[in-house]
């Protein structure tokens, strides 16, 4: 195998230069690999940076996009930088909606209205404003909303991907078991 | 945003529901939920008791009238119900398994959540200064297309909340009919229901099991199978 | 020696958030060390990030400032991000703050998601990164930015001034209908 330490420089400083989270897309297209070899590099990456305990970075990462943040673990200096307007604290209603959508998303807001029995429109909207959660058009069906849990998720979580969560295979597929009919 | 705002300690129908089959020590079945049903009820009624959201009253009602459906099927079994109805039991069970599994997980969240967010990052293009790029694809028309777009949008959303569906006819109202209607002379179940379709009859059943707890009325069914007849509940003293 | 591995990580991470060059003084009262231990930690940070191969930052001295910033080398996948991702046209999030901007600015950034049912600030960054919009401290409220379209954009669109903007009576009276409800 060739040596892919240049290319993983390069995605690093893409990433500290971009900032926000960088689609894998893009990142391939800079550093002219397929996007399989990015997702491996970036995994390279996350490892590195992960096992250096001189560093204070890692890789957040959702399978599209990437992102360069601080690690949790560094609470003292965490806390004098982050501005009071990062705060968001969660009601009921918004933890309920934000844990099914961490587990199951990308879901259809019928889904999400099924397993919750209520009406969920109003606590979308403001999970969607506190940018704790995404929507986009479904890939299958057009017109069709699906939300995911955002970036800004994981950093109140102090998750490195959505794959941390505990016990997250078990739920991924728990509508499948339960022989739910036909929704969405 | 009421829903957010104004609810934040109320817990949503499923909730509720989960909790009153705990609080018996039962599994989720149908049977335990023809158990619950008049508890269920009861709460339903303190809530609307209170003016709340009308979306909140309504989502406990959709529940409700699911519920009532199962009562009813467990006090009259030769009730018929179509296939639809048969697969709303069967969901409201794989419903309410799904949403009790979720409760750990939402006890995860809640206990690893911090309000302010563990990691930081950087915001875009930290060191570049900026600099002009106007937009090619933007004409002084478009402007007016983009606001209607957001004015509809913003229309559909806040738009006055109808109250209840009207497959869910008003609880009072129907409590009230079925007051009137009644006479000392035994009255047979199904005379109540005027049009006689099926979420009529669970409505009444809904009413008459509102009344059973006000014990306004006595509910007799002879036998199993056998119609259930009402008699208005004599006055003591 | 004690274990300074913690205090590399987070003036790394105090590095990685302010990007500017920070001033040796503040480091030390940041992570709570003596200005001679500074020094030796940012020298252990510079050369595990130079002998880093997968690293693509660097420490930069000057007198008495330090900066984290990309390895010389790296610079051209950078130029190549900041030139397409101006060069692209807006998306249709850019174009919709943009407009909402225009009609309803100044307005704070809360007003905005409100309207739109998401959050902004990634937009709002991007619009001011491309001087389309500007912004300023709210005259009424205190650490409240509110944002406004910028003259450039108008003299692009050819406009003399808001007012021009077409039906813009009309729609900044629907629109301020809709401002966000005051809520504690």
């Amino acid at each position: 195998m060739e040596n892919n330490s240049p290319k993983i420089a390069e995605l690093e400083v893409l990433l500290f230069h971009y900032g926000e989270p960088l689609p894998m897309k893009k990142i391939s297209r800079l550093i002219g690999v397929k996007e399989s070899e990015c997702k491996e590099l970036v995994g390279v990456l996350a490892s590195s940076l992960q096992n250096n305990e001189y560093s204070g970075l890692m890789i957040l990462e959702d399978g599209d996009a990437v992102q360069l943040v601080s690690k949790p673990g560094l609470a003292s200096v965490n806390e004098k930088l982050t501005k009071e307007e990062f705060r968001e604290e969660l009601t009921p209603a918004g933890l309920e909606a934000l844990t099914i959508i961490a587990y199951l998303g990308p879901i259809p807001r019928m889904t999400l209205d099924y397993i919750r029995g209520v009406n969920s429109s109003f606590t979308l909207r403001a999970l969607l404003m506190r940018g704790l959660i995404e929507r986009s058009e479904s890939a299958k069906r057009k017109n069709i909303y699906e939300y995911k849990v955002s970036f800004d998720f994981l950093k109140h979580m102090g998750l490195g991907s959505i794959q941390e969560l505990p016990e997250y295979e078990k739920y991924k597929d728990i509508l499948s078991k339960f022989d739910v009919p036909q929704i969405a | 945003m009421s829903y957010e705002l104004t609810l934040p300690h109320y817990a949503g129908p499923l909730d509720k529901l989960l909790e009153l089959i705990e609080e018996k020590k039962m599994e989720i079945t149908e049977i335990s939920l023809a158990v619950v049903t008049a508890d269920f009820l009861d709460y339903l009624r303190k809530l609307e008791g209170e003016h709340l959201d009308p979306i909140l009253v309504t989502d406990f009602l959709v529940i409700a009238s699911k519920l009532v459906l199962i009562k009813s099927r467990a006090l009259l079994p030769s009730l018929e119900i179509s296939e639809d109805e048969e697969l709303d039991i069967k969901n409201l069970e794989a419903r309410l398994k799904i949403y009790a599994e979720f409760k750990l997980a939402k006890d995860y969240l809640r206990k690893n959540w911090s309000d302010m967010p563990k990691m930081s990052s950087r915001v875009l293009f930290m060191s570049l200064g900026p600099s002009f790029y106007p937009p090619s694809n933007l004409k002084k028309d478009d402007f007016v297309n983009i606001l209607a777009t957001i004015t509809n949008e913003l229309q559909r959303i806040f738009k006055p909340v109808e109250i209840v569906k009207t497959e869910i006819i008003n609880l009072k109202k129907k409590i009230e009919e079925i007051i009137q209607k009644l006479t000392s002379k035994p009255t047979i179940f199904k005379d109540l229901a005027e049009k006689g379709s099926r979420n009529e009859l669970v409505v009444i059943f809904l009413a008459i099991l509102h009344l059973i707890k006000d014990q306004l009325i006595n509910v007799e069914q002879a036998k199993n199978f056998h119609e259930i007849t009402i008699v208005k509940k004599e006055k003591v003293g």
